[in-house]
C-alpha cells in the first residue's frame, strides 16, 4: 500500500511540503556509512509524536547512507535521567547526538562535554541554552499563536477557554505559552481557565481525557466556548463525546486521529469545529539529515539562538472549505492514529513513507 | 544521717501489679532483697517471676505497686534508667543485639571492657573474638557474655532470669562459683532458676511467687526444697469432678500412636513409648527437657533426626503440619499467639482446619460449618460475647478456642502442649472433663502439662522425660504431686540426692537442652 | 569435675580471625566489588573507547541515586522503610533552585545549610509521625511522599530556578587527573564524613540494634523512638543531599519526584542491606548503584533497547533476594 | 444466661466505647459518612452533584477500586503488590496492538494469561522463596514495564488501537449515573466480597495475615495461597488495565503507574491492615470512592495538584492513625 503516493503530489503547500514519493529515491540505502549516530528521546514512550519522531529519525539515517549505526535511546525518564543518556552516548563514542531536550538548561554540561569529544549536538523540537548546539524546531510560539488566534476569532472574541498544555518546563511548552498568551493579548475579551498557567496534560493521553473527564464532570466545561490543546486533542474531544455534550470549538495539533474527527469520517462528531496545526513529528529526520551536514562539514545558516526554525506551521481548519480540503488531503490511512499526519518536511527529510512506517536504523 | 533509716533493705517491692489485656501477669507480688544476699525468686512457669524482672528494671510498666531502693521510692523508667540507678538484669530472652558484634554491644550499653574481660575470665570464657558477631556466638556463649557484661557495671542489684537453662554444666558451675561469691558485700543477686540445686548451692533466701502473689518467703537451707515446692504449688487442688475413668481394655486395640527411639538432634535422645485409643497419656517434664521437640515432631513442626513414629500402625513422616493433621494427629499448642488468629472471630478460628486443604477453598457450606462451629461452642463452653475478634476474649475462652477448633473437627488423636496453661480453675475442669470425654468416646490424648496435679485428674499414664530420655513411668494412681515433681526433677526416692550426682544430672539435661540453633 | 578445655566454642582473638571475620562479614561488598570490576573489564571489551569520560559521565550519573540510596540504607538498616526519599529529593531540590537562582554565592551557601536543614526537618516528620501514631513505617512514608511532593509543587509548578556556579562545580568535571570524577569524590567525602562517624558513634549502633532486635535494643537501654527519628532524620538529611546533587547537575528544580524512591530500594537490596533491618552498611548500596548504573550504559553500548536494561535491573533484584533466602534457609536448615 | 454489654444501659451512641466499636467492626459506615460529608461539600462549594458528576466520578472510581482490590488481597495477607500498576498498563497497551491481529477475545485470553505468569512469578517469589512481597512486586514491575516497553519498540506502535468495547466499557456512562465498567466491576465486586467472607481461600488469606504459625499450624500451606493470591491479583490488575484503557482511550506502556501509591492508599483508607489478617474490599470500594470525590472536588474548586497530594497524603496518614488507634489491643 502506498497511498502517499495518492496524497503526496497534490500538497501544495508553500512551507511544510509533501515530497512525491519518488523524491528520494536516490538516496536510497547504500552501503553503510561511517557515522555513529546517537539518538536520546526522554519520555513520551507511546505519545505518538514522540514515536513518529524516533522513525522519522531511523528512516533518515538509513536512506542518507552515511550511517554506520545509531544507537536510540528512547525511555520516559527525567532530566537527570536524560543527562545519563547522553554521557552514555559520549561514552558510546557517537559521532552526532540528536536529541529531544527535556529542559532548556538541565543538559547542558553533559552537551558541553559532547562538544569537547567532538560531537555534534543538535536538539530537535525545541531549543537549548548551550551556544554549540544547533537547535532545529518548530516555531512553537507560531504554532501555539496561529492556532489561539483562529480560536478567538471563531468565538467572536469573547468567551471562556479551557487552556490546557503539555510539560510543565518543557521548553516546547514555555514557547507555545508564550504564543498563546500573544494571541490573548491581542483578545481582552478572552478569559482563560481553569487560570492563565493552564493545565497540565505532561504531554501524556492518560492524563488528559482524565483531566477532560474531571473538567466536564465538575460542570464547567458548561461555561466554556473554547478549548486550546496542546496536542492531546483527540482525547479531550471524545472525552466531551463520551459525556454526550455538545461540542465547543477546539486547537489541536495534526494527529491522524484529531484530522479524521475534524472530518467526522466515522460520522460520530457532528458539530466538532476545530482546527489542526501542524506540529511535525519528521523534526527527528530532519534532525538527523542536519546532523550529518554538519558532520560534513556543511556550513547550516542559524538565526538567533542558533537554531534553526522549521517552516512556519500550517493549520486547517474543517470550518472553511479549503480548510476541510486539506485535511482530507493529508489524512494518510497508514499512519496510526496518535501520530501525526506531517511525517515529512519538503526538503529537510529524505525517507518514504514506507521507510517510516517501517522504523528501522541502518543495520536493524 | 539525721534522717532516720527506716529499712536495711537493698531493694523492696510491694504490690505490685501487672496485667496483659487479660492476662494477669501479677496480681500482688512483694520482694525485700537484703544487701549481699543472694535472693531466689521461685514460681512455676507463669508465675510472673520475668514479669517482676521486667518491672524491677524498668523493662516494663507496673500497673501499680511501689518500689524502692535503698529505702527511697524510685521508678525505672528504662532500663537504662534503671541501670544507672544501679539495677542491672540479664534477661530470661537474650538481650545482646544479634547483628552487632560483641564489642559494639558493649559499647551500647557503656560497659567497661576491662572490667568485662575480667568477668568473662573468670565465669570460663576465655580468648573470646570481640569482632564477633553475636548470631555468630553460641547461646551459652551469649547467655555468658550477658551475664559478664551485667557484672562488669558492678551494679547494686543484678537480676538473672534462668540464666543457666541454657549452660552447659562446666559454664553453669562458674557462673554458680560467680554468683556465689557476690555474697556477703553490700550487692545483692536476685536469681532465678527452676533447678532446686542451683538454689540450694548459691541462695540465702528465696521468695515464692504463685499466680502473680507472693506467697511465702523461705530461707534457703538444706531440706527447704520441699517447702519452696509447697508454696509453688499451693493448697492442693480443690474438689474436682472425679474423671470417670473408663475401664483400660488394651487387649487387641492397636496402638493409636507408637514412638519408637525417637532422637532430635542433642534434644530427644531415643523416646519411645505407646498411646493407646481411649488413653490419656500424660508427660511431665521440667522446662527444656524436650517435650517440645517431642510435641514437635508429632504435630509435624519438626523433623527427627532418628526413630520412628506409627500412627495406626503405619510408619508416617511428617513435613508439614498438615501432614499430621491428615493422620488424624492434631495438637494444641499452648501459646495462644501461636494457635490463634487474634484478629478474627471465634467462628473464623474454629472453622480454620476445615478450609486449609485445596480442594476446601471453594464456597463454604455455611449451614454446616456453623452447625459444627456452634456444636463445638457448646462442648466447650466458650463465652462467645467478644466473638468478633478472639483477642478480646479472655484467656481461659481463648484456649477453648484452640481446642474447639479440633473438636469440631472431630479427634482421633491429640496432642496438648500445656493446654490449661494462665486459665482458671473452672476452665481447667472443663478442659479435664473435655479431654476425659474424648477419650470415652474413643480418642486418643497426650498431655504435657506443667501442673502437675492435672496429671491424676486426667491421666491414665504418665511419662516422664529428663535430659530428652523417658525416665519413668508411672500409673495414674501414683502420680501424685511429690512423686511427679521428685520423678521430673530426676529425684529418686524422697531422700535428696547426693550433690555431685544430681550435678552431673543436671549438666547432662543442660546440655540436652542446649539450643544451638537459637537466633 | 572441671574439664581442661571450655565445651564452649570462643574463637581466639588473632589478626587473621580478625581479617578472616572483617572479611566473611563484607563478603557481599567484596563481592560486589569483585562483580563491579568485571562489569567494567566487560565494559571495556564491548567498547574500547570507554575510559576517563565514561568514568566521568558515570559518576555524574550516579550521584543522586547513590545518594537517595544511602539515605534508604540508613532507615532501612534502623528497621524503617522510607518510601518518600524521592518526593523529599523532589521538594529539597525545587526549594534549593528557587532560593538560589541569581543569588550571590555567599547567599546560596547559606541556602544549601538552610536545605539540608530542611532535610532533617522533613525526616524529623517522617519519623515522629511514625513513632507517635505507631502506624507502619510504609504506610506513613507513603502517605508522606504525597505531601512531600504536594509541597514541591506549591514551591515551584515548573521546572525552574537555578543553581549557584559553584554547587554545579562542585560535581562536575574531573579533579586533577581526568580518571577521578569530582561527584565521586563528592559523594565518597559526603557519605564517608557523615556515616563513618556516625556508625561509629553509639548512636549509629542505636540504628543497627533497633533494626536488628528492637526489644533486645530496649533492654540495652536504646530509646527506640528517639533513635528511629534520628534514623529518618539522617534518611531526610542524605535526600536533601540527593535533591542538591539533583539541581546541581542539571542547574534546576523539578518539583515531579524522580523515579528514586522504588530505585533506592533496589539498589540497598542489591547491595547487602537486609529489608528485615539491623544488616548492611552504606557502601554496599553504593556500588549497587553503580552497577545498576553500568549495566544501563552497556545496554547502551550494545545498542540494546534500554528498556532492556530496566528488565535486567528487575531480574537483578529479584534474583539477587532469592538467592540470598535460599542461602538463609539452607543455613538455617543446617 | 449471659448478660450483655453493659453499654446496652446507656445510649449506644453516646459512649466512646460504641464509637470505637464502630470504628473497627464496621469501618465502611464512618467511611461512607465521609464520604457523604464530602460530596455535600462539593454541593456546597464549586458546583451542584448531578447524574452526569456521579457517573464520572463511579467511572474513573472503577479501575482504581480495582487495583486497590489487588491490594487490599495482598495486604490481607501482610504482603503488597506494587506490580499491578505495570501488569495493568502492558495489559491495556498489549490487548491495543494485538488485537488488530488476533481478535479481541484471543487478544483477551493471551494477556490475561501472561498477566497470570507475572502474578505466578510473583507468587513463587514470595510464597516459596519467602522473598520480602515488596522487592519481588517491585523487581517484577520493572521486568513488565521494561518488556512492555521492548514489545512497543517491537511493534512500533502506539496502541492506540484501543478495542471499541473497551471504550465503550471504560467510559461510556448508561442514564448518565451508570458507567459500562460496572458490567465488569460488580461481578468483580462480587466475586471478592464473596470471595473474602464465604470461600475458604478467602478465609486462608485472613489467616495467613492475622497469624502464619497458626494458620501453618492448622494444616494451611501458606505457600499455595500466597501463589492463587498474586496469580488473581494479577489477572485482575490485568483486568482494570483494560478498564483504564478504555477510560483515556489510549493504550501506553505507563498508562497505569500513577494508580499504583493511590490503591494502596485506597486500601489503607478503607480500613485494610497492611500488616494483615485486617480489612475488606467493601471498605476498599469507599476508600476508592473518597479518593476521586476528593480529586473531583479539588480540581472542581481549582485547586492545584499540590493541594491534592498534600490532602490525599494527610487523609492516609490520619485514616490510618485512627484505624492504629481503634484496633489497638486494650
Ligand atoms: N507481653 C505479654 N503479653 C501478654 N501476656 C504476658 C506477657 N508477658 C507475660 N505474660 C503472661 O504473664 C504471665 C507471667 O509471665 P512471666 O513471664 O512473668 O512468668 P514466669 O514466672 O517468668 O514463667 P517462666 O518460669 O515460664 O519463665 C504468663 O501467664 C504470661 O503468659
Ligand atoms: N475488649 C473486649 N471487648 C468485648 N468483650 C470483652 C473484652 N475484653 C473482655 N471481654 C469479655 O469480658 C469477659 C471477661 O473477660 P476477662 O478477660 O476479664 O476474663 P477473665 O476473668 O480474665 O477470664 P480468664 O480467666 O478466662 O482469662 C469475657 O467473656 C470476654 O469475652
Ligand atoms: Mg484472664
Ligand atoms: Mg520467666
Amino acid at each position: 500500500s502506498t497511498p502517499a503516493a495518492t496524497t503526496a503530489p497534490s500538497v501544495a503547500a508553500p512551507s511544510v511540503v509533501a515530497p512525491s514519493s519518488g523524491a528520494p529515491s536516490d538516496a536510497a540505502p547504500s552501503a553503510a556509512g561511517s557515522y555513529k549516530i546517537g539518538f536520546s528521546n526522554p519520555l513520551g514512550v507511546g505519545n505518538g509524536f514522540r514515536e513518529e519522531q524516533l522513525c522519522t529519525a531511523k528512516a533518515q539515517a538509513l536512506v542518507s547512507g552515511q550511517v554506520e549505526s545509531g544507537t536510540w535511546i528512547h525511555r520516559n525518564t527525567d532530566a537527570q535521567g536524560q543527562l545519563s543518556d547522553i554521557r552514555d552516548l559520549i561514552a558510546a563514542d557517537v559521532d552526532a547526538i540528536v536529541f529531544n531536550p527535556l529542559d532548556p538548561e538541565a543538559l547542558n554540561p553533559a552537551l558541553d562535554e559532547a562538544q569537547a569529544a567532538g560531537i555534534k549536538t543538535i536538539a530537535i523540537d525545541a531549543a537549548v541554552t548551550d551556544p554549540e548546539t544547533v537547535n532545529l524546531s518548530n516555531d512553537q510560539v507560531d504554532y501555539a499563536y496561529k492556532g489561539a488566534s483562529w480560536l478567538f476569532e471563531q468565538m467572536g472574541g469573547t468567551g471562556r477557554v479551557w487552556y490546557t498544555r503539555g510539560i510543565p518546563g518543557h521548553p516546547a511548552d514555555t514557547d507555545r505559552d508564550e504564543g498563546f498568551k500573544k494571541a490573548l493579548a491581542e483578545n481582552p475579551g478572552i478569559e482563560v481557565v481553569p487560570s492563565a498557567e493552564g493545565v497540565h496534560t505532561n504531554w501524556d493521553p492518560a492524563t488528559a481525557t482524565q483531566l477532560a473527564n474531571d473538567f466536564i464532570a465538575s460542570g464547567e466545561y458548561d461555561n466554556i466556548q473554547g478549548i486550546w490543546t496542546s496536542g492531546m486533542d483527540s482525547q479531550v474531544v471524545d472525552a466531551i463525546k463520551g459525556a454526550g455534550k455538545s461540542f465547543v470549538p477546539i486547537v489541536g495539533a495534526d494527529l491522524r486521529a484529531f484530522v479524521e474527527q475534524l472530518l467526522n469520517v466515522s460520522g460520530d462528531y457532528e458539530g466538532l469545529t476545530g482546527i489542526a496545526v501542524y506540529n511535525p513529528a519528521a523534526v527527528g529526520g530532519a534532525g538527523v539529515k542536519l546532523a550529518l551536514q554538519l558532520l560534513n562539514g556543511e556550513t547550516v545558516a542559524t538565526g538567533e539562538n542558533n537554531t534553526v526554525l522549521l517552516p512556519a506551521p500550517e493549520a486547517w481548519d474543517n470550518v472553511s472549505e479549503e480548510g476541510k480540503a486539506k485535511l482530507a488531503e493529508i489524512n494518510e490511512p497508514s499512519i496510526d492514529p496518535l501520530y501525526p499526519v506531517s511525517w515529512y518536511i519538503e526538503g529537510l527529510t529524505d525517507y518514504t513513507l514506507e521507510q517510516m512506517l517501517a522504523c528501522k536504523g541502518p543495520g536493524e | 544521717m539525721t534522717v532516720t533509716q527506716t529499712t536495711d533493705l537493698l531493694l523492696e517491692a510491694s504490690g505490685i501489679a501487672k496485667t496483659y489485656g487479660a492476662v494477669v501477669a501479677l496480681k500482688s507480688a512483694s520482694l525485700a532483697v537484703r544487701p549481699g544476699e543472694v535472693h531466689a525468686l521461685m514460681g512455676a512457669n507463669g508465675a510472673g517471676k520475668s514479669t517482676l524482672v521486667k518491672i524491677l528494671t524498668g523493662a516494663v510498666r507496673p500497673d501499680s505497686g511501689t518500689i524502692s531502693v535503698r529505702g527511697k521510692p524510685r521508678v525505672a523508667h528504662s532500663p537504662a534508667d534503671a541501670r544507672r540507678g544501679g539495677i542491672v538484669s540479664v534477661y530470661q530472652e537474650p538481650a545482646l543485639i544479634p547483628d552487632l558484634d560483641v564489642r559494639s554491644n558493649l559499647r551500647l550499653t557503656e560497659t567497661p571492657l576491662p572490667n568485662f574481660r575480667h568477668w568473662l575470665d573468670e565465669l570460663g570464657i576465655n580468648g573470646l573474638d570481640l569482632g564477633r558477631l553475636v548470631r555468630e556466638v553460641p547461646l551459652a556463649t551469649q547467655r555468658v557474655i550477658d551475664l559478664a557484661r551485667a557484672l562488669a557495671i558492678e551494679p547494686d542489684v543484678l537480676m538473672l532470669d534462668e540464666m543457666t537453662a541454657a549452660l552447659p554444666a562446666n559454664l553453669t558451675e562458674r557462673v554458680l562459683e560467680v554468683i556465689g561469691r557476690q555474697r556477703g558485700g553490700d550487692r545483692s543477686v536476685i536469681f532465678i532458676s527452676h533447678r532446686m540445686i542451683e538454689i540450694a548451692a548459691v541462695c540465702d533466701r528465696a521468695t515464692v511467687l504463685r499466680e502473680g502473689e507472693t506467697v511465702g518467703v523461705v530461707d534457703v537451707t538444706p531440706g527447704s526444697e520441699e517447702r519452696i515446692v509447697e508454696l509453688m504449688l499451693g493448697d492442693i487442688v480443690q474438689s474436682m469432678p472425679g474423671a470417670s475413668r473408663t475401664a483400660q481394655d488394651r487387649n487387641g486395640a492397636e496402638p493409636r500412636l507408637v514412638v519408637r527411639d525417637l532422637t532430635a538432634r542433642t534434644k530427644l535422645q531415643g523416646v519411645s513409648f505407646e498411646l493407646h485409643p481411649g488413653e490419656v497419656l500424660g508427660v511431665v517434664a521440667l522446662e527444656g527437657q524436650g517435650q517440645d521437640e517431642l510435641f514437635d515432631i508429632l504435630a509435624g513442626s519438626d523433623r527427627p533426626s532418628g526413630g520412628e513414629v506409627r500412627v495406626d500402625g503405619k510408619p508416617v513422616s511428617f513435613r508439614h503440619p498438615a501432614d499430621a493433621i491428615r493422620a488424624g494427629l492434631v495438637y494444641v499448642a499452648a501459646d495462644r499467639a501461636e494457635a490463634l488468629l487474634p484478629q478474627r472471630s471465634v467462628r473464623e478460628n474454629i472453622a480454620l482446619p476445615f478450609v486449609t486443604r485445596v480442594r476446601r477453598w471453594g464456597p463454604i457450606n455455611l449451614g454446616r460449618e456453623g452447625k459444627a462451629v456452634k456444636g463445638a461452642i457448646e462442648t466447650l463452653q466458650i463465652d462467645t460475647r467478644a466473638a468478633r475478634e478472639v483477642r478480646r476474649l479472655s484467656g481461659g475462652n481463648q484456649q477453648k478456642v484452640t481446642i474447639a477448633r479440633w473438636v469440631a473437627s472431630g479427634i482421633r488423636t491429640m496432642l496438648c502442649f500445656d493446654p490449661t496453661r494462665g486459665i482458671d480453675i473452672r476452665t481447667k475442669n472443663q478442659i479435664y472433663v473435655l479431654l476425659r470425654d474424648l477419650a470415652a468416646e474413643g480418642a486418643a490424648v497426650l498431655i504435657y502439662t506443667s501442673e502437675l496435679k492435672e496429671i491424676q485428674l486426667v491421666c491414665d499414664r504418665v511419662i516422664v522425660i529428663f535430659g530428652g530420655r523417658v525416665v519413668g513411668e508411672l500409673d495414674a494412681a501414683n502420680a501424685d504431686e511429690p512423686a511427679l515433681l521428685r520423678a521430673a526433677y530426676n529425684l529418686k526416692s524422697d531422700a535428696l540426692m547426693p550433690e555431685e550426682i544430681a550435678a552431673e544430672v543436671v549438666a547432662e539435661a543442660a546440655a540436652a537442652a542446649h539450643p544451638e540453633t537459637d537466633q | 569435675m572441671s574439664q581442661a578445655a571450655p565445651t564452649v566454642d570462643a574463637t581466639r582473638a588473632g589478626t587473621f580471625d580478625a581479617i578472616q571475620s572483617a572479611l566473611r562479614r563484607n563478603t557481599w561488598t567484596l563481592g560486589l566489588l569483585v562483580f563491579l570490576a568485571i562489569l567494567l573489564v566487560f565494559t571495556r571489551l564491548i567498547q574500547p573507547t570507554y575510559g576517563a569520560t565514561g568514568i566521568q559521565g558515570l559518576a555524574n550519573s550516579v550521584l543522586p541515586l547513590a545518594l537517595a540510596a544511602t539515605a534508604q540504607a540508613i532507615v532501612v538498616i534502623s528497621g524503617g522503610i522510607d518510601l518518600s526519599i524521592g518526593s523529599m529529593m523532589a521538594l529539597t531540590s525545587v526549594v534549593a533552585a528557587s532560593n538560589m537562582q541569581d543569588q550571590s554565592d555567599l547567599f546560596s551557601v547559606g541556602v544549601v545549610i538552610g536545605v539540608l536543614l530542611l532535610g532533617l526537618l522533613l525526616g524529623a516528620v517522617n519519623g515522629a509521625v511514625i513513632v507517635v501514631t505507631r502506624v507502619p513505617d510504609i504506610v506513613v512514608t507513603l502517605a508522606m511522599a504525597f505531601v512531600w511532593s504536594g509541597c514541591a509543587l506549591l514551591v515551584l509548578r515548573t521546572p525552574g530556578g537555578g543553581s549557584a556556579q559553584w554547587l554545579e562545580d562542585l560535581v562536575l568535571g574531573p579533579l586533577g587527573n581526568e580518571w577521578i570524577p569530582k561527584a565521586g569524590v563528592v559523594l565518597v567525602l559526603i557519605v564517608a564524613a557523615i556515616w563513618i562517624p556516625v556508625s561509629r558513634s553509639r548512636f549509629g549502633l542505636s540504628l543497627y540494634a533497633i533494626g536488628s532486635n528492637q526489644l533486645a535494643a530496649f533492654r540495652s537501654g536504646v530509646s527506640v523512638g528517639r533513635t528511629k527519628i534520628f534514623a529518618y532524620m539522617l534518611g531526610g538529611l542524605f535526600s536533601a543531599l540527593g535533591g542538591l546533587a539533583l539541581t546541581a547537575s542539571t542547574g534546576r528544580g523539578t518539583p515531579v519526584p524522580g523515579p528514586y524512591t522504588l530505585l533506592s530500594v533496589a539498589a540497598i537490596v542489591l547491595g547487602g542491606v537486609s529489608l528485615a533491618g539491623g544488616r548492611g552498611g552504606v557502601f554496599g548500596p553504593l556500588i549497587g548503584v553503580v552497577i545498576l548504573q553500568l549495566i544501563r550504559t552497556d545496554m547502551t553500548f550494545l545498542k540494546l533497547d534500554p528498556n532492556l536494561a530496566t528488565v535486567a535491573q528487575g531480574l537483578i533484584l529479584i534474583g539477587v533476594v532469592m538467592l540470598g533466602s535460599l542461602l538463609q534457609q539452607r543455613r538455617s536448615r543446617a | 444466661m449471659r448478660a450483655v454489654g453493659v453499654a446496652e444501659d446507656r445510649n449506644p451512641w453516646l459512649t466512646a466505647a460504641a464509637w470505637r466499636s464502630l470504628f473497627r467492626d464496621r469501618p465502611v459506615i464512618p467511611l461512607l459518612a465521609l464520604l457523604g460529608l464530602l460530596v455535600i461539600l462539593f454541593e456546597l462549594g464549586p458546583s451542584n452533584v448531578s447524574s452526569a458528576w456521579a457517573g464520572g466520578v463511579f467511572r474513573a472510581a472503577v479501575p482504581l477500586a480495582i487495583l486497590a482490590g489487588c491490594q487490599t488481597l495482598a495486604m490481607l495477607t501482610g504482603g503488597i503488590d506494587l506490580s499491578v500498576g505495570a501488569i495493568a498498563s502492558a495489559s491495556g497497551f498489549v490487548v491495543a496492538t494485538l488485537v488488530g491481529t488476533t481478535g479481541l477475545p484471543a487478544a483477551i485470553v493471551i494477556v490475561l494469561v501472561a498477566a497470570g505468569v507475572a502474578g505466578l512469578v510473583n507468587g513463587i517469589g514470595v510464597g516459596v522463596f519467602k522473598v520480602h512481597p515488596l522487592i519481588m512486586t517491585l523487581g517484577m514491575s520493572l521486568v513488565v514495564l521494561g518488556l512492555a516497553n521492548v514489545w512497543q519498540v517491537q511493534r512500533v506502535q502506539t496502541g492506540a488501537g484501543v478495542p471499541p468495547a473497551f471504550r465503550t466499557l471504560g467510559s461510556d456512562v448508561f442514564l448518565t449515573v451508570i458507567p459500562y465498567s460496572l458490567i465488569v466491576f460488580v461481578p468483580v465486586a462480587l466475586l471478592i466480597l464473596l470471595g473474602l467472607r464465604r470461600t475458604g481461600f478467602g478465609r486462608l488469606l485472613y489467616a495467613i495475615g492475622d497469624n502464619p504459625i497458626a494458620a501453618r499450624l492448622s494444616g494451611a500451606r501458606s505457600w499455595q495461597v500466597i501463589l492463587v493470591l498474586y496469580v488473581i491479583s494479577a489477572v485482575l490488575a490485568g483486568i482494570a488495565g483494560f478498564l483504564i484503557a478504555g477510560l483515556t482511550n489510549v493504550a501506553s506502556v505507563t498508562l497505569a503507574d500513577s494508580y499504583v501509591l493511590p490503591s494502596v492508599a485506597a486500601a489503607v483508607i478503607g480500613g485494610t491492615s497492611i500488616m494483615g489478617g485486617r480489612g475488606g474490599f467493601g471498605g476498599t470500594i469507599v476508600g476508592a470512592l473518597i479518593l476521586t470525590v476528593i480529586t473531583s472536588l479539588l480540581s472542581a474548586l481549582g485547586y492545584p495538584e499540590a493541594v491534592r497530594q498534600i490532602l490525599f497524603g494527610a487523609i492516609i496518614v490520619a485514616v490510618a492513625a485512627a484505624y492504629t488507634r481503634v484496633t489497638a489491643e486494650s
